[in-house]
């Protein structure tokens, strides 16, 4: 009696470790650059062939993909945020002010906005550093809406009505460039960070903390570091968006900021970064076609979000990833 | 087929393209006590996870998170019927119950709590029989029977874990490493109750061990395997006169 | 004054623990974190609300029939998404996020919005009680809560499937050994859920109307009264559900109701970051235990 | 080739669903009548409409804006009709707006704010008209009946009960402002309640103990019927005079278990979910309204204004002769009409203009729910049906 | 960069000044109604070696606790060279070179062996030791790795832990917490669960490391590999000390005997002539 298995092979060149092969002809280059390249190119021509209204979906991928990469970046931490929403208000509420009265120029307020929210997220959620799982998860969840409360009941900052009228960028191309380009610089970056060391400790601290601890290192000063360097991305796109729609109000702390960039990683893929932006690339220009459904629009996302879980349960980065790497083969066993 | 509880014929296991377990075949027979002894990753917990059904699920789960990783040659026959591809609760419902390495109980449930979960199959009144049995085994559980496991020393999650074991009535025990972590004086108590298991209630025991000193001398049978394949197999004493056995698990 | 507000913080915390009830037996058994829980509310609302203005059958028909229907509706959830992506938590919140905005957003789009959309009282009438009027279903809402709290506590500790319960939400692997299926346990678990929302549902929605966005609140609720009673645990329930219920009430009464969310979200942060694992929680405990 | 209408409006809630209705009866009118007149030659209207959910929770407002600039991009119309629900989506949709340059006539945001920004740059944001109630006239009507209890009845003692969102915290700033701190009346509490409350027990207990004679509440979330429920069941000796937005519609009666007799409310414009006898038109609107959709309204905020911002529109580019959004703008601004709501015309902040008389402005409706089912209009005086009642049980103060 | 209290850890290995080594005083740890640890003492010298044994649920890994500062002691203190350390993070106390490892394994499933060794390599207690460039301590972890039996050119080091057996997930284990270069190393239950060639390839390993200077405790109910090895040992028998002293002398001792070791007493163990051979 013969059976047939079938056989996963690593394809081309073979990994022994994650950084350590030769490159031997032109063939492996493209091989390994390939994936890398295509990203960057979509982003340099794809926008000027858009029609305007969907120049404007590419921002809101930018956006998403943002708030994506930081929620993948968090959750390499072992905190999972249902509350992308906090980092984008923050940074959100922070260029609205310091435009509305410091009168600051986007390109200084967007920067310092970014900071300022990542710090002041930080801070918030310092004395919650110490909760896992999900609840950690739950008190990112709970402070955006708190914070909707707050300033609902004290009305500041504008109170319900927001503050409006804000200053635009200079152009539509600079927004483009602006967001598509630090996608990609937090894309490529982070990849880079989460492979060297201090990635490592970052992973080490979500799958074991306690091994980390006994390591001599203090885990909540990572945790801190790595909720800073998130809070800010998520801040950066928050005060990006505020410059765009001149608008920021109690609505930057929604929801959907909080669960659209986890349905992007969960259906990119979650762990590399690479499949939250996919995801992101994917969601909201899907969400945005689905408008010609008008009411069922959501309904169709919804179940969308469904049958991706459903057929690609691995994400569908780490599924192509893995296609793109080996090959399967039968081989027969005695 | 034949009079034997369990046949195992020709089983290969792969994780992904690496073999588990190579071509094994082993017998127990009714009332039965067999060992199988071997060094780390001889293939012990893959051949009893084989046995009792985990591997089946184990796969599916795998393949729901992207690609078949696991696959299982070879048969598994239960009292003259195969059941190489059955799902483990049919299993333990055949009497195959398992005792996973590592003690594994219900850390969040207490003691009394792990051993009634454990009974999930049986009636109450059997349950409470076996409680008893089993707290005068192991009488630190019954001094901690309020405790949450999750709370409890590695040597005491142990001697739950068996317990919980022995309140599921199995017909075929699988033991995987029982005498890990405990203390000399408890791996006497557990091997009597083993013996006395067998023995008095004719329950037939897997054992598998890689520390083989206490188990050898009171094994009917056993098994020797290295590196997933089957390098020898005897009665309990001819494994102990063998001068191979002697040095590579008595130090001799 | 005093009285009164304590006799309707009580009946908030009845609401809360029976909103809450569901989603925490489902997650306390299966590990799910059932995040379609506020659409199978409003589905079993509205359900009852078609059978008895649709199909004009009688209204406790109706309410059986819907109970029932929603119960099924959490089975088959479970069978054709959730099993695929079983023990991958963040995919299962999302899926079943994705089911409960799909289900929400369609009785939207069918046009279930309006303030007719409302079901009849169980039981009519008040009742002048130390001070303050109660209507007879604040009182209803009491009994049921009450009723199914004793009931799940009992049933989870003492039938040998409640133990089975609890067996698959704490080691999944353990338990395949004691013969427990883990997909038929968590099929069940989820319809219970669904069935508890259903329930839930009947008894406080003519308190008020049915809405989608109803739905969202109710998960919110849910989730909160939870993770403040530490995930899975009925006793933690209870007291977190006392705990938010009063402090919502007598914000609203002493303090000023703007300030109702505000007061019992800080509560919520104030007991995680005194005793992480929620009131009645032991998770991090036991995860630090070496 | 037909003139786009656009509808971005959050059309999951019932006033956008009716709204949107309203909008499409009225074409459908005009396009029977041949349709709109521009320039020399006839072209029917069409409408396209656009689901913005800005109204749902958890809706970002850059989503909601996105959907309106997908419709103005991509249908290019020559007007926005009803538009956003929230205060905060209309405003930050005002910049959108200005800039794609395309009238708005909206009717259903309501804050003061939008009309503050229009009179500080007129000619940045002039494309943006509202024809609904807004603020600062409900406080006028809220006065008016009012000032009938207290003279009535002599009651002086009000509880304000009051949702948390911009349009309801300014009419009840407004309204003690203007007129209880004048008019000799206390206001023994104010309670303002963030969208979504689902129990107001604490605050009616309050009302018992602090004696108010008089709730006044100003509510547009569902959720806010369980209020009225509870008054009815906590048996609260007050009457309850405000606006509450499930109160509005005939079909109240029947989801209250017809529970709300002797319930104050206020309907934002004439002809949303009420008509007055001595408005003729009024009660066809009401009428053609049943009769094409099968249903009555229900809403008392969005459907009559709606309608009308059509006819309005129509008037103003036929008046223009074209559909360029500067000369549509300028017709617009100078928009004298009578319909379903009385008289239209609009002030320097683009809002319509609301007084009690319906022959020289947009009026609403102030009705009481009798104990019976029925509804009786009790204020604007000039067309009130009947007076004010008393509820069972209470008695006045003099 | 991150210097312990300013203090080089070369520097850390000069004398004491007459401190203790390690000094443990009265320590107590309840757990609710449960007195895990009550009342231990114990002295350690630089260099010694210190067999912890005793039955399950004695105390031991509880005890160990307490040094490492996992957990906070009830009662009591402890001293590491004259600084008290018991109400220290364990971070701080790995920084003043104590170094453990856990009964349960639990390394980083899906990354290889040696790149589960850079965490202790990133630790601030050698991070400066080693270059910070990108793969420098990747070249360390190997080395490390090769020193407890992970052989080279097998590639052993490259496979994912996960799929690693048993007993190098123990070695694993033991060079991670040899690379913190401690002073003190702590290993709970090491030998269990590893088979007989697998405990006689990890003794010498141990044995080198003392001849290097450390220090060591170990718990473990191995009695046989631990006697070969150990200068003194403790025995814990419901978190008392009940005994203390050379291992011969310690199993001479009726309590000892009546609440360690079974019937059959495995003294035998000790004096059993089977221990001289290799
Ligand atoms: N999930 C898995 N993925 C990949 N390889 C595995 C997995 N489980 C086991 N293996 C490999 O299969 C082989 C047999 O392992 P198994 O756990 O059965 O050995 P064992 O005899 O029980 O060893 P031990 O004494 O350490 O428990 C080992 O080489 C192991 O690395
Ligand atoms: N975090 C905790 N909460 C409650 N009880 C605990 C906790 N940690 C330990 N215990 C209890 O303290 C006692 C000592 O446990 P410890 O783990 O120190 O034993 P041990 O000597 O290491 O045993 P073993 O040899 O079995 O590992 C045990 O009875 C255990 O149940
Ligand atoms: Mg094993
Ligand atoms: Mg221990």
């Amino acid at each position: 009696m013969t059976e047939r298995r079938r056989e996963r092979i690593d394809r081309g060149i073979k990994k022994r470790s994650e950084d350590v092969f030769a490159l031997a002809s032109w063939r492996e280059m493209l091989y390994l650059a390939g994936p890398r390249l295509l990203p960057v190119a979509l982003v340099l021509f794809l926008p000027p062939l858009l029609s305007p209204y969907w120049q404007k979906v590419m921002l809101s991928v930018g956006v998403f993909g943002l708030l994506a990469v930081s929620w993948d970046l968090l959750a390499q931490a072992g905190m999972i945020s249902l509350g992308q929403a906090l980092f984008f208000g923050m940074g959100a509420y922070g260029a609205g002010l310091l435009d509305r009265y410091l009168g600051m120029p986007p390109f200084l307020s967007l920067p310092i906005a970014a900071v300022l929210g990542g710090l002041v997220s930080t801070l918030l959620l310092l004395p919650v550093l110490r909760l896992r799982g999900i609840y950690f998860s739950m008190v990112t969840l709970i402070l955006p809406l708190m914070l909707v409360r707050v300033i609902e009941a004290t009305k500041i900052f504008g109170g319900t009505e927001g503050l409006s009228g804000l200053t635009p960028w200079p152009s539509v191309w600079v927004e483009m460039y602006l967001i598509l380009g630090a996608l990609l610089a937090a894309l490529f970056g982070f990849r880079r960070m989460l492979a060297a060391d201090y990635g490592l400790v970052l992973k080490g601290i979500r799958d074991n903390d306690r091994s980390v601890t006994s390591a001599g290192i203090n885990i909540y000063v990572y945790k801190a570091q790595a909720l800073f360097i998130a809070a800010a991305v998520g801040g950066f796109a928050g005060a990006f968006m505020t410059h765009v729609y001149l608008f920021v109000g109690m609505p930057v702390f929604a929801l959907d900021y909080s669960i659209l960039p986890i349905a992007a990683a969960v259906v990119g893929g979650p762990g590399g970064l690479a499949g939250a932006t996919l995801g992101a690339a994917i969601l909201v220009p899907l969400s945005e076609a689905l408008r010609g459904f008008g009411g069922l629009r959501i309904v169709f996302y919804g179940v969308f979000l469904v049958v991706f879980i459903v057929a690609v349960p691995e994400g569908i980065f780490s599924f192509v990833r893995r296609k793109y790497h080996q090959f399967e083969r039968w081989v027969e066993v005695d | 087929m034949t009079a034997d509880l369990l046949r195992i014929e020709n089983l290969m296991v792969f994780f992904e393209n690496a073999l588990a377990v190579n071509g094994l075949n082993l017998t127990v027979s009714e009332g039965e006590l067999v060992g199988v002894i071997g060094p780390n990753s001889a293939g012990k917990t893959t051949l009893v996870n084989t046995i009792s059904g985990l591997i089946i699920d184990m796969a599916i789960k795998e393949k729901r998170k992207g690609g078949e990783r696991i696959t299982v040659y070879g048969a598994v026959w239960f009292r003259g019927e195969e059941i190489t591809r059955e799902r483990p609760d049919r299993r333990v419902r055949r009497g195959i119950v398992l005792c996973r390495e590592r003690h594994p109980v219900f850390p969040d449930s207490s003691v009394m709590e792990n051993l009634k979960i454990a009974g999930y199959l049986r009636r109450r009144a059997e349950i409470r029989k076996t409680m008893d049995e089993v707290f005068g085994l192991f009488p630190v559980l019954k001094d901690y029977r309020r405790r949450k496991a999750g709370f409890l020393s590695g040597g005491e999650q142990q001697m739950l874990a068996i317990g919980m074991a022995l309140v599921a009535r199995p017909t075929l025990l699988l033991l995987d490493e029982p005498l890990l972590g405990l203390s000399p004086r408890m791996q006497e108590s557990v091997m009597a109750a083993v013996i006395h298991l067998n023995e008095a209630a004719g329950i037939t025991v897997l054992l598998c061990e890689q520390f083989a000193r206490p188990v050898l001398p009171v094994i009917g049978r056993g098994y020797v395997v290295e590196n997933g394949m089957l390098t020898m197999s005897g009665t309990g004493a001819e494994l102990m006169d063998n001068p191979e056995v002697k040095a590579a698990y008595f130090g001799i | 004054m005093l009285i009164g507000t304590a006799i309707y913080a009580l009946i908030n915390s009845f609401i809360l623990a029976l909103m809450a009830m569901g989603f925490n037996l489902t997650f306390g058994i299966s590990g799910v974190a059932n995040f379609a829980y506020g659409a199978f509310y409003v589905m079993a609302a509205y359900g009852a609300w078609i059978f008895t203005h649709k199909a004009g059958l009688p209204y406790g028909v109706a309410v059986m029939l819907s109970i029932g229907l929603t119960t099924m509706g959490g089975a088959l959830m479970y069978r054709f998404v959730l099993m695929r992506v079983r023990g991958q938590t963040l995919s299962e919140v999302i899926a079943t996020f994705g089911m409960g905005l799909a289900i929400l957003e369609l009785f939207r789009y069918m046009g279930f919005v309006g303030f007719e959309y409302t079901l009849p009282n169980l039981v009519e009438g008040s009742v002048f009680f130390l001070g303050v009027y109660v209507d007879y279903q604040r009182l209803l809402i009491v009994a049921v809560g009450a009723l199914m709290v004793v009931g799940l506590w009992l049933f989870t500790r003492f039938t040998s499937l409640g133990l089975a319960f609890r067996g698959i939400a704490q080691d999944e692997r353990t338990a395949l050994t004691f013969g427990m299926d883990p997909d038929r346990i968590a099929t069940i678990a989820v319809a219970f859920g669904a069935g508890l929302a259903a329930i839930a549902a009947v008894v406080i929605v003519p308190l008020g109307t049915i809405s989608p966005e109803e739905g969202y609140d109710v998960l919110i609720k849910a989730l909160a009264v939870c993770i403040i009673g530490g995930l899975g645990s009925t006793g933690g329930v209870i007291a977190a559900s006392f705990l938010i219920g009063f402090a919502e009430r007598f914000t609203d009464a002493y303090i000023g109701s703007h300030w109702t969310m505000i007061v019992s979200l800080a509560a919520i942060l104030l007991v995680l970051a005194v005793k992480p694992s929620g009131l009645f929680g032991h998770q991090k405990e036991l995860e630090e235990r070496i | 080739e037909p003139i786009v209408l656009g509808v971005p409006t959050s059309l999951g809630f019932l006033e956008g669903k009716e709204s949107l209705r309203a909008v499409k009866m009225a074409v459908e009118e005009i396009n029977a009548t041949g349709g709109v007149m521009v320039g020399d030659e006839k072209r029917p209207f069409a409408v396209e409409s656009l689901d913005i959910r800005d109204a749902a929770p958890g809706v970002p407002v850059p989503d909601a804006l996105l959907g309106i600039e997908k419709i103005i991009l991509e249908k290019k119309p020559a007007a926005l009709l009803v538009g956003p629900f929230r205060s905060e989506a209309l405003l930050a949709a005002m910049d959108l707006i200005a800039k794609h340059r395309v009238p708005m006539l909206g009717t259903i945001a309501m804050s003061p704010a939008s009309e503050a920004k229009i009179k500080e740059k007129p000619a940045k944001y002039k494309y943006i008209f509202r024809l609904c109630l807004n603020a600062k006239y409900l406080v006028k009507y809220l006065a008016g009946s009012m000032a009938f209890i207290k003279e009535r009845f002599g009651f002086d003692k009000v509880y304000i009960l009051n949702q948390d969102v911009a349009w309801a915290r300014k009419t009840a700033e407004i309204t003690t402002q203007v007129y209880f701190d004048k008019a000799g009346w206390t206001v023994v509490g104010h309670e303002a309640f963030p969208t979504g409350t689902t129990d107001f027990s604490s605050a009616l207990m309050k009302v018992r103990a602090k004696g108010a004679q008089v709730i006044l509440p100003i509510f547009d979330m569902p959720q806010s019927g369980i209020l009225v429920k509870q008054w009815n069941g906590m048996k609260v000796p007050a009457v309850m005079a405000g606006f509450i937005s499930p109160l509005a519609g005939p079909g109240a009666w029947k989801t209250f278990d017809e529970k709300i007799g002797g319930a104050v409310n206020c309907n934002f414009e004439m002809g949303s979910a009420i008509s007055s006898e001595k408005m003729e038109q009024s009660v066809e609107f009401l009428d053609a309204y049943e009769k094409r959709w099968g249903e009555p309204i229900q809403a008392g905020h969005g459907p009559a204004p709606s309608y009308e911002s059509v006819y309005v529109l129509k008037e103003a580019i036929e008046r223009a002769g074209s559909l360029a959004p500067d000369a549509v703008v300028e017709e617009l601004e100078k928009t004298n009409r009578t319909g379903v709501m009385g008289q239209i015309h609009f002030d320097e902040g683009h809002q319509a203009v609301y007084d009690i008389n319906p022959k020289t402005a947009a009026v609403a409706a102030v009705f009481q729910w009798t104990s019976d089912g029925g509804r009786t209009l009790v204020f604007p005086p000039e067309l009130a049906a009947g007076e004010i009642q008393l509820p069972e049980g209470l008695k006045p103060a003099k | 960069m991150d210097r312990v209290d300013g203090v080089d850890p070369v520097d850390q290995r000069r004398d004491d000044d007459g401190h203790p080594f390690l000094r443990v005083e009265g320590l107590g740890k309840r757990f609710g109604g449960i007195q895990a640890v009550a009342d231990v003492s114990l002295d350690l010298a630089r260099g010694e070696l210190l067999g912890i044994i005793g039955p399950n649920g004695s105390g031991k890994t509880t005890l160990v606790n307490l040094i490492s500062g996992f957990v906070r002691p009830s009662a009591g203190e402890v001293r590491f060279r004259g600084r008290r350390i018991d109400r220290m993070p364990p971070h701080r106390i790995v920084r003043l070179g104590i170094a453990r490892t856990f009964q349960m394994v639990r390394p980083f499933y899906e990354l290889p062996a040696y790149k589960n060794m850079i965490i202790p390599l990133f630790s601030p207690r050698v991070r400066g030791l080693v270059g910070g460039k990108y793969g420098d301590r990747d070249a360390v972890a190997l080395d490390l790795l090769e020193e407890v039996g992970f052989e080279r050119d097998a590639f052993v080091a490259y496979k994912p832990a996960g799929a690693l057996p048993q007993g190098y997930l123990k070695r694993l284990e033991l060079a991670k917490a040899m690379a913190l270069e401690p002073e003190l190393l702590i290993l709970d239950e090491l030998f269990s669960g590893l088979s007989l060639a697998e405990v006689a390839s990890i003794v010498p390993i141990i044995e080198k490391l003392r001849q290097g200077g450390m220090t060591l405790i170990m718990i473990e109910h191995r009695l046989r590999e631990l006697f070969r090895i150990a200068d003194r040992v403790v025995v814990l028998n419901h978190g008392r000390k009940i005994a203390d002293g050379p291992p011969a002398a310690v199993m001479e001792m009726d309590a000892v005997k009546s609440a360690y070791l079974g019937a059959a007493a495995e003294t035998a163990e000790t004096s059993d002539p089977e221990t001289e051979a290799p």
